[in-house]
């Protein structure tokens, strides 16, 4: 059965608490018939976004009743592959894919849904080999223009311009696309492009902006479209204390951690693109659950969209982490996405 | 052949004669080690020329030479022996090399032919020993493998490099045995060795060679006195020195109820000061165990020690040590060498204090020091930077004993100093022993050689099985009573 | 030492025993616990997952094995699994060529990145730890170029701006997902290679070379081994061997991915290590490496099963390691002789 | 070898000059070279970064220089400056204490794994490289169980849901952002490291006695070594140089960074390796692993301002190190006795 009463819980146990909207609906099969199994294959769990996530889809997942064995690939492809049919073996209903890629997962996933298992896909694009399964993801290309309208504001078109980004992983192959788009349309120079994906990306990245940097002095702006490489560009640029001020940084992804750097005095990340991972995390499970209860057919295709997160705001709003920003701004729960009036919604 | 600027061969010329031995002498770093490995093909490269059956050949390599029937045991046992294969497949390993055994084979299909090498020397090992990883084999029977491997081979020419230094007199003996059966069968045999009397009963011819040079050529019978003349020049030999005896009265240590190996009796012992005490004894007798034992790398089983009266139990080579008890160990690549090490370096590791202020190090100081070991023990070297490695066999033996000899010890323990060193050297090591007994320390010599002893010791101890057999004065017994009581099979 | 011997010998009887069993001891029990506790690990199809994940990890160990018996270490290992893999992407995907074409290019791939190994070690006489680490960064950023450090994968646009003419073979993606009856091809594949190294290790003369080589290189050389053909040798056997982990590798990932292979090195390097020490045999040995990869495979399937994250599995994973060490190693009287960096 | 030995001595002390020289010559020559091609390279704002980046490495090289030098390796290294990384930002972040107090945490901390390793390796008789390895994992892991697996940063919420207390102290900050002159702390503090390692390893009795345990353990205890109280020492050292090395991370990031430390391993074994080559040596030393860092640190920062991408430079980085490695081992008579996995 579903959450009974009409109580508020707050779970303590992990870091972004999470408050349950308790159900006012029936739960329909096969949520009412008791625990429903169900596993993750994600290609990470390293860091804090995909700590965050997973702390979301936890929550969620315990709000429904369901129990989650999270497969973590820790970035290896392959592992992930065989993880894949690892969850398939032990007798899941439905299994969340996060990440990795799609020639890797297709015949998992084709053979899950062919045992009558229910996967939802999030960010991999795997819609031509896999087409059964149900597509989620965060809006890139929304949250990569929305800073960057901020940014064309901010500097204005013509001027020399960095960039640190890499290629090869989905989702910021998909901001890139955008960043291409305004470039041209812009009539940006882009005078670098650098980084590196590593298991420090953002110490490993910082000496490359750094160099960069030092090569070209007359950028103005740097968009770097991950908060990792935002991350390195504000350390580079501690190190070019001349350039200070006059360079402004634009980037993806919040967390804590990350508003604190934006909110620190005379910050020059001025603006990102955020989601909540914990309540997109959360907005994946309930897709899958709609899914299971048959409300979400084979082939749905679900968004979340980003919001635009400004220093500025920030400051104005007394903003010091994850908690102030969910309160100063609600639309980041998109707890009306995938919901229904049987599913105890999580917020964080 | 040269090392660097060091030219160590200058034009040898030589011939080895079907079924004779021919013997090789020479002082330590005259060059016997460089032209045997230059025989067996371990160094390629030289000037010269070699000829088997009258025919000129080229040796590559150590296979070559195998294949052209040149058998060697070199002096190093370090460079032969191949830790974490079994003994068995030791015994045949130059035959699995050249593919003289069946390519595939387990430890046990090796058996029957490692049981067969083994014969050569009667080293009656089990099939339990056979089988043990090589590492376990002390450093004697490891040279009795690696003579019984060469033994085996069938070759026309035999080549040893101081087969005996680590041998007692019973492996002896049964090696000459085999010498002389293979002399018979007409194996062309190189003989090299420091001990005069095994060169007299052995050999056919003889061979002096001097800084690279060849001086000297006999028949025999042999003119001992000239090959030593020209082995070592006029200056250093006289007459072999009478042995002045000296007789300590005050008791440094005091052994009570030690028992050296596990199922041996519980011996008591005082050592001297003021003399020279020589422990002979056979292989595993427990020479050793009594010395590591004092010097506080092993623990007696049981038993109490005093040095001076007052309790003595190191725990360490540290603790003896800093009480002033030294220990030369018996082996010296594995317990005294630092492979890439200077002879200074060498010299001072276990003095450090006397060449460094604050622990800093003083470089010139501690080159000085490393000079005088050279200059005192008569090193040949290039000087106090040269690599130790790269001295021969019995020159770094001489830089390994001397470098205790820079601190006075209460307690000198040396264990098997004159392995490989020349009988100049010997003089060299016996007489600065000695001369520190005189000065007041208590010298310990452990060796299985008898003769070495007798030169040396004032007083000498026979251990048999870890027991003390005969503890007498030099002067009041003769050799042979040594050596019987030596091979005495205890009661039990 | 004051005991009688006959106690003595049979206490070491004991401690041997221990040794010898204690590894392959801790493995049972713990897929028993495994087991036992979670349902979904006794599965037939989680057992033949986990052996598939173990078989990569054991083939680049038996590879290091072979390096280790001759008393050398390949860093490169992991990187050359990498170059086979996106060797695999490319040529299936960028010229269109056929499943046996790809797997000779990554075999010879492998066997060349041995040769230079081979080369750098045995005739420059670099250090093997330094040439290894130099190859390995060569192949590591060399293998990216030809594709601007992007993954190969089907349908992706080539430098011309026209899209990649092939994709993977079918019959390709068959080594890791075909299976003979139920049992894996990869996992048939980890036992043949293994057997055949044990075999080749253990009972071969050539074998006894590569052991005597590691021990004492200088006595095989007097004794007439070709050291340096058989250390070269040892360094192609090991790129030949981290070409196949890869072809498994890239065949489970469908695409060329280009972290592939980035973990193994660690993994390679601790199933050989603990291989080593796993049997009480005290020298790199096909069936220890075996083991130890069976173990690593058996602990993170089970702790990820139990619903453990990331850390909690890297935390287990050094602890099983140390406290089997400490139970080997403090317990017993053997000497490693074979495995220490210095 | 027959030709007349003056001659031959005077080649010889050429080749020995190439290979003492030759390190510099080629760390020189691309100094100039970067210099002349990229104006912004010569500045020195950018030299002075360059050598602030090369600081972690250098630091963490130093510290594997005391391991090796005893014959050793320290594969936790890396995770340990990860470790002291995390110390610090807890500390500060959800002790809310002082920047004195978080540099004494981390230094404790670096000094506990080093007892940790000392313990396995020299009274558990563990071999160095699985010891370490087990180390490595435990400490990966471990460290990040009180945090969940996130990065600590001030402001973050706690597991009781209540805000985190405090925040990076300034001071603390000023580790890596504050300079004497124009000559930023790190650069000082590896300098500093760095004479003060190579006067312990080459002037001072202690130095000699962590040599001579790695060239013949035996043969040092038998000379009155106390072998394992400087091995263990070593080990101590190496995991203090890894705290430093973390600090200057940590106050660099400003967060406790769960990744931090994770490529430090491979970079301080590979500059740690080269000084022991680089300078003609043959052992590993403190001079030698600093050229090592700036080899590194130059190469890495004169191909991005060139305009190349990162897997360029690990190609750059492997074939600088590879001809340099060939440059001394070929043409050099020297062989390197210390660094050989066997
Ligand atoms: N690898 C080497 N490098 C440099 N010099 C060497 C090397 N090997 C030997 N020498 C030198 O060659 C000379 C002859 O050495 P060799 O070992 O042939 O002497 P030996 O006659 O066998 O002496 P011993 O009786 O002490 O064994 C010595 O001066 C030694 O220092
Ligand atoms: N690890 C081992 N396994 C089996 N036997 C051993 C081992 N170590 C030593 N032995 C044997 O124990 C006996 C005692 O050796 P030890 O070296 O103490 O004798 P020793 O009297 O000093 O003789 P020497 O010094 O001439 O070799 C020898 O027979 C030796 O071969
Ligand atoms: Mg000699
Ligand atoms: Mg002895």
């Amino acid at each position: 059965a579903c959450s009974q009463g009409g109580t508020t819980t707050t779970d303590n146990k992990n870091s972004a608490g999470g408050t349950v909207q308790s159900a006012t609906g029936q739960a329909p099969a096969p949520f009412a018939e008791g625990e429903v199994k169900i596993a993750i294959v994600q290609q990470s769990g390293q860091g804090d976004y995909f700590q965050q996530y997973l702390n979301g889809t936890k929550k969620q997942a315990e709000a429904l009743k369901m129990k989650v064995t999270v497969y973590d690939a820790q970035n290896d492809n392959a592992q992930q592959a065989t993880q894949l049919d690892q969850a398939i073996a032990s007798g899941v209903k439905g299994i969340i894919v996060r990440h990795g890629f799609p020639d890797t997962l297709c015949p998992g996933v084709n053979k899950a849904l062919d045992q009558g298992i229910k996967v939802v896909i999030y960010d991999v694009e795997i819609q031509k080999c896999a087409p059964r399964a149900v597509q989620t993801q965060q809006s890139d290309a929304k949250m990569a223009s929305l800073v960057l309208d901020q940014m064309v504001k901010d500097v204005g078109t013509g001027k020399p311009v960095g960039y640190v980004n890499i290629s090869g992983i989905a989702p910021l192959d998909r901001r890139d696309t955008v960043w291409k788009e305004y470039v041209a349309k812009n009539d940006w120079t882009q005078k670098f492009k650098t980084g590196k994906y590593t298991n420090s990306t953002a110490t490993d990245t910082a000496p490359m902006v750094d160099n960069a940097l030092k090569s070209n002095g007359d950028v103005v702006a740097v968009y770097a479209p991950y908060d990792e490489l935002s991350k390195a560009t504000l350390s580079a640029l501690n190190d070019n204390p001349g350039m200070k001020g006059k360079v402004k940084v634009y980037g993806a992804d919040i967390s804590t951690a990350d508003i604190e750097l934006m909110t620190a005095e005379g910050s020059p990340w001025v603006a990102t693109g955020a989601t909540d991972p914990n309540a997109i995390g959360a907005a994946v499970v309930r897709t899958l659950a709609l899914n299971l209860a048959g409300e979400v057919k084979e082939s749905a295709k679900v968004e979340f969209p980003p919001i635009l997160v400004t220093a500025q705001m920030l400051r104005d709003k007394g903003v010091k982490n994850m908690e102030d920003l969910r309160a100063a701004q609600p639309q980041l729960n998109i707890s009306s996405v995938s919901s229904a009036a049987w599913i105890p919604t999580v917020t964080f | 052949m040269s090392f660097g600027a060091n030219q160590v061969l200058r034009g040898v010329t030589m011939s080895l004669l079907p079924g004779s031995v021919t013997a090789l002498l020479g002082a330590n770093g005259a060059g016997k080690s460089t032209l045997i490995k230059i025989l067996s093909g371990a160094y390629g490269g030289n000037g010269g020329q070699i000829r088997v059956d009258g025919e000129p050949i080229t040796i590559v390599g150590p296979r070559d030479a195998a294949r052209r029937g040149i058998a060697t045991v070199h002096q190093r046992i370090n460079e032969s022996i191949v830790p974490g294969l079994s003994v068995a497949e030791n015994l045949t390993f130059e035959e699995i090399v050249q593919g003289d055994l069946p390519a595939v084979s387990s430890v046990r299909g090796l058996l029957p032919r490692a049981r067969e090498v083994a014969a050569a020397l009667d080293l009656g090992w089990s099939d339990a020993r056979l089988r043990q990883d090589v590492f376990e084999l002390g450093i004697a029977d490891a040279q009795l493998l690696l003579l019984a491997r060469a033994l085996v081979q069938h070759p026309k020419v035999l080549v040893l490099d101081e087969p005996t230094s680590t041998l007692s007199q019973v492996e002896v003996a049964r090696l000459f045995e085999v010498i002389g059966r293979l002399r018979s069968e007409g194996v062309a045999i190189l003989y090299v060795s420091h001990h005069l009397d095994e060169i007299r009963s052995l050999a056919d011819r003889l061979v002096v060679l001097r800084d690279g040079r060849i001086l000297e050529q006999q028949d025999a019978p042999f003119d001992m006195r000239s090959a030593i003349r020209s082995m070592l020049g006029e200056s250093i030999l006289g007459d072999a020195a009478e042995l002045v005896e000296q007789r300590g009265e005050d008791v440094a240590v005091e052994l009570r109820g030690v028992t050296l190996l596990p199922r041996s009796a519980p011996i008591d012992l005082d050592l001297r000061y003021g003399e020279v005490t020589g422990v002979v004894g056979l292989i595993g007798a427990g020479k050793s165990e009594l010395a590591r034992g004092l010097f506080g790398v092993e623990q007696f089983p049981t038993g109490t020690a005093t040095l001076d009266g007052r309790a003595f139990r190191p725990s360490s080579a540290r603790d003896a040590i800093r009480r002033g008890v030294f220990l030369v160990p018996e082996d010296r690549a594995a317990e005294s060498m630092l492979p890439g090490w200077s002879i200074a370096r060498t010299a001072s590791l276990p003095f450090m204090r006397q060449v460094s202020r604050h622990g800093v190090m003083d470089s010139a100081r501690e080159r000085r020091m490393g000079a005088t070991a050279i200059e005192r023990f008569g090193v040949v070297a290039t000087g106090p930077d040269q690599s130790l490695d790269t001295l021969s066999g019995g020159n770094q033996q001489k830089v390994v004993v001397a470098r205790w000899f820079q601190e006075k010890p209460k307690v000198m323990l040396l264990d098997e100093p004159f392995r490989g060193v020349d009988i100049g050297a010997r003089h060299v090591i016996a007489t600065q022993a000695r001369q520190i007994a005189a000065d007041g320390s208590c010298v310990v010599v452990l060796s299985s050689d008898v003769d070495e002893i007798r030169e040396v010791a004032d007083r000498i101890l026979v251990l048999v099985d870890g027991e003390v057999r005969l503890d007498d004065y030099t002067t009041q017994i003769d050799g042979e009573d040594i050596v019987a009581s030596m091979s005495e099979v205890p009661q039990r | 030492m004051s005991s009688p011997s006959t106690e003595l010998t049979a206490r070491m009887k004991i401690q041997d025993g221990v040794v010898k069993y204690g590894f392959i001891v801790v493995t049972i029990v713990l897929f028993l616990y495994f087991s036992a506790t979670e349902p979904s690990f006794r599965t037939s199809g989680a057992i033949f997952s986990m052996l598939k994940y173990a078989s990569v990890t054991a083939i680049l160990g038996l590879g290091m094995t072979f390096v280790m018996a001759v008393g050398g270490m390949d860093l490169s290992i992991g990187s050359t699994a990498g170059l086979a893999v996106q060797m695999a992407a490319m040529t299936m995907v960028f010229y269109n060529l056929t499943a046996a074409t790809a797997v000779v290019a990554v075999i010879a791939a492998g066997v060349l990145v041995g040769l230079l190994n081979a080369f750098l070690v045995v005739v420059c006489r670099i250090p093997d730890l330094l040439a290894t680490l130099g190859v390995m960064f060569v192949i590591q950023g060399a293998k990216l170029i030809p594709v601007d450090g992007q993954s190969v994968s089907a349908g992706m646009t080539l430098r011309d701006g026209t899209p990649a003419p092939g994709k993977f073979d079918p019959a390709f993606l068959q080594i890791d997902r075909g299976s003979i009856g139920p049992v894996p091809f990869p996992v048939i594949l980890m036992l043949v290679l293994t057997v055949a190294s044990w075999f080749i290790l253990d009972r071969t003369r050539w074998g006894r070379m590569f052991y005597a080589i590691g021990a004492n290189a200088e006595a095989s050389r007097l004794a007439g081994v070709r050291v340096d053909l058989f250390r070269g040798l040892a360094y192609v056997l090991c790129g030949l061997f981290a070409a196949v982990g890869g072809l498994i590798l890239v065949s489970r990932i469908g695409q060329g991915d280009v972290n592939a292979g980035a973990s193994s090195l660690l993994e390679a390097v601790a199933v050989a290590l603990v291989g080593t020490s796993a049997l009480g045999i005290g020298k790199p040995n096909a069936w220890g490496t075996l083991l130890g990869a069976l173990l690593v495979g058996i602990v993170l399937t089970g702790l990820t099963m139990k619903g453990f994250q990331y850390y909690h599995q890297d935390t287990a994973k050094g602890l099983v390691l140390i406290l089997a060490l400490i139970f080997s190693f403090t317990i017993s009287r053997n000497k490693a002789r074979f495995i220490s960096a210095g």
